[in-house]
């Protein structure tokens, strides 16, 4: 049998509902946050996510340091954050509490496990005295469950050791949480039972501790009633929930698919971009080729040779890593070849804050080589949308044959959201003819370029008759012999810069949203578009006009950009940085744009971005 | 490692034989006048048509250096690229086109100095790469400081009060970063260099040849003394698989292996020829490989040419192969809308 | 290396002796419960009260992983770098200072992956550093990874189907890069650490400690097949200077020496005692240390600890030192004004 | 006895003249060139020199890759340029004769050694025919001298072997050009004295070629008179000629004795800047400490721990080395210790032009670190002057605690010029003090700032009670330890920002050069001071008004630049880049700079500057 909440019980129904569980490292957090997750994405709420890991490797138990957490929005309308902050707290121990108690709006709702605020956890978490004991909590609704002992008692007649039944605490927070928002149970209890298959008596234990948390909301006398999260009224479509590593590493299996290429992954691990090495790695049916490198200057290298040899190359990091490419990423360009480079920022400079988020790394994209070294940039705009994002710097990659930035960041990479499967059959044909024939009577000249996309032919060995050397040294326009000869240095620099500058005719125009008679403009990009989205929904909700402009390709910038920033007479350009877009189009297009930044590892909160706003919209 | 069959299809269905023009690219050789590395060149040129491998099949690949401009005097295909690199873009490429014959040229800065890390990476992955590291013990294209395998105390632009550095040994740091092929040659002997040369390119996986290379602007004679005619057969220790360690016009000179280990030299005549230690390139054990090269403490003492190890293992783009093969066997090819509904998926209608 | 006494005179004229708190920082120590780092930093805290050189001049230099975590634990001077860079940033501080006694820490990833070029180049220029490598052949900090000392196969996060790449022998690539001092131990003995802590520390020049290190986490008994304490009799091979090299509960296991210069383990019943080979750490020539090293193919095979190498050679420090002394001995204390003048000048009235 | 012009002849006096010197590698050009000029300073003349080496190791003999020249400038009043193009060259071979022809003005001389122009040597350069036989060289005064032979024949008494005579035929070019210009000979003979002391044949040798060709001057028919230029009216002093590298060096040397604190220099050779590393590496004496790294990323490493051991820390290259710092110079940055990292500037991206001068490293100067890792640039403007700019440099990095980017050129690197000597006595005191005690109650706190400076202090082993340990993750304001704290590290990047933007108050003002009246301001950075200084000389001595702005410090800019820009309707800046300096001022002061470029490898010619310049007024 599986639990039932029983019909008569009272439902108050919700537009939606932002969920952080908190713990100790151990504690299996991010484990019940995907579960929830899950289930209410199959429910069919809308969704977005947001872990936040330690950066220690592992801290000492019952630390700050060691407090791992999980939020979820859920939805019952198109939603596009995991919310500012959340509106239930569940806390497992003191330092948990201690950790997000701060971030908590007056009237929120505590699950607090009370079994873990005992002398030694308080110690640890840096308490004076027990919150529970003061009026320090008073400003929210308080819950004190004891989550351990409940399960241990419920696993008891299972004959699990008090110490293993334990484990099983944070199964029951999930379902206590799945009670009080009237979630589906089978689907998990499914779960449980796949996941641990070969071990019966932690599946046992585990649905054990599920039920009872179910059982206690139901039951104890604590809540009065339940609540209700209708689902949302989502664009029909098959749908998934995704993180941005996974559809980044499915999106260049796709443009590898639909160039006819194969594709050859070199990397260097490196927080938060592991994982797109991890997930690549698993593809090998896929044909797809992955190297971990003794560091980030060989996955560089290894990937240039691998464009040479005719395969879609890409090397993959965070900043640090891209500064080590720097020079690779030089010769890249000399060779024009195409390529991929893909930077998931994090906080920095130097190792910075490895596991929080930033949008520092766009200047370095742009400028991040000796000499003019232009490279085109493409930045994703939440974590599904990597996926199109990767695809995107693989089409402009192989027709302009360059290396391409593809900019994410920590949020997108680790932050999920529910993703309409796009229809593989049907993705547009980016392959591109490798050179078969002299080009130059029976000659082959290897920096002979397309009329039309500056593009020089892309000759791969083993091809009869069109052998060739390439290097970083100048070449001679045309033949790409070397040449010292100071009027053809100046004509191939103003080549290389032409030829991305023309890939601003091959994209969109900017994707201006308007409600009409708006004076003032928010121009975003990257990471950042959700809180902006969210705060223009809001600051419209109050009847303000405001446009909003996000930007996908960050060189060149779309053609139009120049004229959309003209009919605005204020211009916001909000930041993870110290504002650096907003440093770009000022120099491009000498716009007074503000810039509002914030450096704090973290995205921004769709508030903060509304009170900028209407803050700017007064003055 | 292709194979090739020395003759050149042409389409005419005509067979022609492979020469030496058909490595050789339009490009005007620039080295100074007498360097070491015109003959190297030469060596490999000479080489090419014999194994017959065809010029497309083949990529040069070289980081900076003089010696890293041999490249573009080879009509196959070739990547000069930056300093200290090489070994990664040619692993990128031998990796990608397994069917590829990939050969990485660089000097002694190139390839131990700011490159040591990818050497001794491509090294103990076994990459197939044929690495010819042209060792002149200074820095040729900078005009003249010293490097990597340069003697202590050696007086140059950056060391003017003499360098303090002690130098590797080539050949001892490749044995210990794992290399399955270790040779040795020299730019004044082409038939040598030939032979090394061949080995090399035959061996599946990573192999590396340490080529004494005289720059006579920046470093001119640093061989002489093992080098000039006279004293090369007191002064070169041949090693031949399967026979006794000898050198000297007559074979006076031996090497035997003492209780420690140590390659020591002896008079055959004093220990007579049966203490000799026979030449085993292809033991497991690199130990015989490693005490012969400290035989060549600097080029001042008997030197050991030749292929110091030669033993298989698995080339790594094979092995790379492989498990894609296996992979694809067992799962089937990738099936992209299988893929993407990896996770729990649910429909709106 | 400085020279220590062991006191410390805190103004007061009194003589203190030093003791672990001393080293200790205020600094929570962070790793995971259960991870051999713990055992590496008591036992270096231990020692250098003994050692006596004063904390404030002493630096400890890392790159980034959870081994380089350590200086932060230490109450020195230090510098957590970024990876792979601790071997440069520390030969700075040492060249710059000789008077400090400078400590390298990091993990297999950061030492022979991505700083595996400056590691062998600190070795071979024999800078003053005790370089401590915790081996746990595993990326701890990233969570998981294969490392350059993984065994092939292994299965990790980025090798789904296991790794291909033949792993380094940090013995062997050390003395191969002309190491002056090589050692070995692990985190579970103390005692044993301690003593090789305390040798690479007095040692001249650089001393490369390889530690093996549990990671619990992502690579748990990694070492097990030699370190657990009933296997360990028959599975670590003591190295002591001057005697035959001997191992098992009473001494059954012995090595001997083959024709090749190979080591070979042999019944002592069957060779007889005086066949063993006897470890001599003070060779001039390394084959005997790189024969011995290759024992452990990897942590399945009898495995060496204790120092495979110990031999003089000028500390970088010291050498550049004295060329500046004697400079300044020849040619007097720099003069700005005269060398303004190093080149003609003229006057205009 | 030694050659004495007869007082006799005729001789026509000139303001200035340009001659270039043009042979084969080893023909010894460079040194003539050095030897003139030499004589030409000491005989008081304002001059300034401009070799150009082939990049190749040694091209054949004879070819045009292989042609190595040295053009001079000399003249009796100041000048800041060696000259746009030559008034007289002297072509040793076919070779030289066609790589610089071009460059010749109608109605300049030429200098041929006929004897060169066998067809062999014609072939090699590329001549169909011989250009002596045909009109092609009408436009210019040609001299057809036998300058091998004649040696040969001049050397013969001393039995001299030809081969070797023919050696010496440099010498003889020298002294003819001796004569043409009335050089002072004995200085020369000297020289040649002492250099080949140890050789006397070769001296011999040499000095019966030199004055060969003085003697064929004074006799020959052809010229029917010699030149003078007069000395200038210099600022009175004690002279020497300098190049940019040796300048640099020693204005290290000397910061470092103004520091009380021992020099170190870390670095790895690369083409132009490993002349530095060879000239501190003769300095032994003067304590300083050089280190020939094993690649760039090392050396910057080492400079990081020797600053953090306390000394004046140095890492040296060009920009191939600076992508390679990348990494290691935000460590710098995040641990806020006083280093100067010396960019010499060659023609990129990628391997480039390596012996050729560019300007394009500024953005990476700026901007070439992932995460917000702001840095002070200084930029050297002539060969002398790079000793100033090493000195500034050396300045704010102590004072500061900061990584500090030394820019300067290839041009700048390897050009000479007068340069009056400082007084070494006077030198600004720049020394700063290490921290010696707690500075936090019982404490040491590393990252406390000192509040006018926003510094930290440098507290450096070996000092009791101030054991700390720092690194490059994020840190605690004040404490320096890690910390995770959202707000913290936002305060943390703008105290580093604010710290590096406050040195403004810190820097002179905008040195403006305005006759008064003028609406066009041409603002110019690093090695194009002489080309722009020539430049506006020469517009206003055509009577038109220009402002000229020139800046050494590139980041932060002086506080006053953005007034000064406002001043002026029209702003033009030239620079060897596709117009970084002139974003920079856009995104700034939003100002509408129009930007002149050439990425030729080659400096400005003060005439293409002239025009432009002419150009934007008519507009
Ligand atoms: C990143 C980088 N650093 C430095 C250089 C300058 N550089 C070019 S070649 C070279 C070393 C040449 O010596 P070697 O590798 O032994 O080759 P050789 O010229 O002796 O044949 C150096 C330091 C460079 N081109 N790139
Ligand atoms: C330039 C750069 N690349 C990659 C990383 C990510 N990273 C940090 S530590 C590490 C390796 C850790 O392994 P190891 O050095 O063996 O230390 P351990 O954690 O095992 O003690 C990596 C890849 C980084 N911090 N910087
Ligand atoms: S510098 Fe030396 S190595 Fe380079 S080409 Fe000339 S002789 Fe050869
Ligand atoms: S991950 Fe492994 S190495 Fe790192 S702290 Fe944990 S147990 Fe230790
Ligand atoms: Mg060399
Ligand atoms: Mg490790």
């Amino acid at each position: 049998m599986t639990v039932e909440a029983t019909p008569a019980r009272r439902v108050e129904t919700l537009d939606d509902v932002v969920i952080r569980f908190a713990g100790d490292s151990g504690d299996g957090m991010q484990l019940v946050g995907d579960r929830f997750t899950e289930l209410s994405a199959v429910f069919g709420n809308d969704l977005a996510t947001q872990p936040d890991f330690p950066a220690e490797i592992r801290a000492p138990a019952g630390t700050i340091a060691g407090v791992s957490a999980f939020q979820v929005h859920i939805s019952d309308h198109d939603i596009v954050t995991a919310g500012d902050s959340p509106n239930v707290l569940v806390a497992m121990n003191p330092a948990a509490l201690k950790a997000n108690v701060k971030e908590l709006p007056a009237g929120s709702t505590l699950l607090i496990n009370v079994d873990t605020f005992e002398q030694r956890n308080l110690d640890k978490a840096g308490y004076a005295q027990n919150p529970l004991d003061d009026d320090s909590l008073a400003a929210f609704r308080v819950y004190r469950v004891p989550m351990t002992s409940i399960t241990v008692e419920a696993t008891k007649p299972l004959g699990v050791k008090p110490r293993d039944a334990e484990r099983s605490k944070n199964f029951f927070a999930l379902g206590l949480i799945c009670w009080m928002y009237t979630r589906p149970t089978e689907p998990l209890i499914d779960w449980i039972k796949k996941r641990f298959a070969n071990r019966p008596e932690v599946f046992e234990a585990n649905v054990a501790a599920f039920r009872a948390g179910f059982n206690f909301g139901e039951t104890a006398e604590l809540f009065d009633h339940a609540f209700e999260v209708k689902p949302a009224p989502l664009a029909p479509g098959e749908y998934r929930q995704i993180t941005g590593n996974v559809a980044l590493s499915y999106g260049l299996v796709a443009a590898a698919q639909a160039a006819k290429l194969p594709l050859f992954y070199a990397s260097y691990p490196i927080t938060p971009a592991s994982d797109i090495l991890h997930e690549l790695s698993k593809l090998k049916n896929f044909g797809v080729k992955t190297l971990q490198a003794e560091d980030e200057i060989s996955a560089a290298g290894i990937a240039i040779g691998a464009a040479f040899a005719g395969n879609l190359a890409i090397t993959g990091t965070s900043g640090p890593g891209v500064d080590l490419k720097s020079e690779a990423l030089g010769l890249a360009v000399s060779l024009e070849l195409p390529m991929i480079i893909v930077d998931v920022q994090r906080g920095g400079p130097s190792t910075g804050l490895p596991t929080k988020t930033e949008q520092a790394d766009l200047m370095l994209a742009m400028y991040g080589r000796h000499g003019e070294a232009p490279m085109p940039i493409v930045a994703a705009s939440s974590p599904s949308d990597c996926f199109a994002a990767a695809f995107e710097a693989a089409r402009l990659a192989l027709k302009y044959r360059t290396p391409v930035m593809l900019l994410t960041d920590g949020y997108l990479a680790n932050g999920a959201e529910p993703w309409v499967l796009p229809d593989v059959e049907n993705l547009a044909d980016i392959s591109v003819e490798f050179a078969t024939e002299p080009n130059h009577g029976e000659e082959f000249w290897p920096y002979l370029r397309d009329e039309e996309t500056l593009a020089r032919p892309w000759a791969i060995p083993g091809t009869p008759k069109l052998m060739h050397r390439v290097g970083g040294i100048e070449k001679e326009d045309g033949t790409g012999n070397i040449s010292y000869d100071p009027a053809n240095h100046d004509k191939m620099t103003r080549l290389r810069a032409a030829k991305i500058a023309g890939i601003a005719n091959d994209i969109p125009l900017v994707d201006l949203d308007d409600p009409g008679g708006a004076d003032l403009l928010v121009l975003s990009w990257g990471g950042t578009w959700g809180a902006t989205t969210e705060a223009l929904r809001q600051v419209r909700a109050q009847g303000k006009k405001a446009a909003h402009a996000h930007l996908r390709h960050m060189n060149p910038f779309p053609r139009d950009l120049g004229d959309v920033l003209g009919r605005y007479s204020k211009v916001l350009v909000p930041e993870l940085n110290l504002g650096q877009l907003s440093k770009l189009i000022r120099a491009e297009y000498l716009v007074d744009a503000k810039s509002y930044t914030r450096v704090a590892g973290v995205p921004f909160h769709a508030s903060e971005l509304v009170n900028e706003i209407l803050e700017m919209m007064k003055s | 490692m292709t194979d090739g069959n020395g003759t050149d299809g042409n389409g005419s269905g005509v067979a022609v034989k492979l020469a030496r023009k058909d490595y050789q690219s339009d490009q005007e050789v620039r080295w100074c006048p007498g360097c070491g590395d015109y003959g190297i060149l030469t060596a490999i040129q000479l080489l090419l048509p014999e194994i017959g491998i065809r010029p497309e099949n083949m990529v040069f690949v070289s980081g900076i250096g003089c010696a890293a401009r041999l490249p573009y005097y080879m009509n196959t295909y070739g990547v000069h690229s930056i300093h200290g690199r090489a070994p990664a873009i040619a692993t990128g490429v031998a990796l990608a086109r397994p069917d590829l014959d990939v050969w990485v040229i660089g000097g002694d800065g190139d390839m131990l100095s700011i490159g040591g890390n990818h050497l001794i990476h491509a090294l103990r992955r076994n990459v197939n790469l044929n690495i010819l590291m042209f060792n002149n013990q200074i820095y040729g294209l900078t005009k003249g400081q010293y490097s990597p395998t340069s003697e202590v105390g050696k007086v140059t632009k950056s060391t003017p009060f003499g360098s303090l550095d002690h130098p590797f040994n080539p050949v001892s740091i490749a044995l210990g970063a794992e290399a399955s092929f270790v040779a040795r040659t020299h730019d004044m002997d082409r038939k040598h260099m030939t032979e090394m040369f061949r080995r090399a390119q035959a061996h599946n996986g990573a192999s590396f040849v340490e080529v004494y290379q005289n720059c006579n602007v920046f470093n001119d004679g640093a061989f002489d003394t093992i080098l000039n005619k006279d004293a090369r057969p007191d002064m070169l220790i041949d090693l031949k698989h399967g026979q006794p360690v000898k050198f000297g016009a007559n074979g006076e000179h031996g090497v035997v292996i003492n209780e420690f280990g140590e390659a020591k030299i002896v008079s055959v005549a004093d220990v007579g020829e049966d203490k000799l230690v026979v030449h085993d390139e292809t033991r497991a054990d690199p130990s015989l490989a490693f005490a012969l090269s400290r035989l060549a403490e600097h080029p001042e003492t008997p030197t050991p040419v030749g292929v110091f190890r030669a033993v298989d293992r698995p080339a790594y783009g094979v092995a790379m192969q492989q498990q894609i093969a296996v992979a694809s066997e067992k799962s089937g090819p990738g099936d992209l809308a299988g893929l993407l509904r990896s996770a729990p998926t649910w429909t709106v209608a």
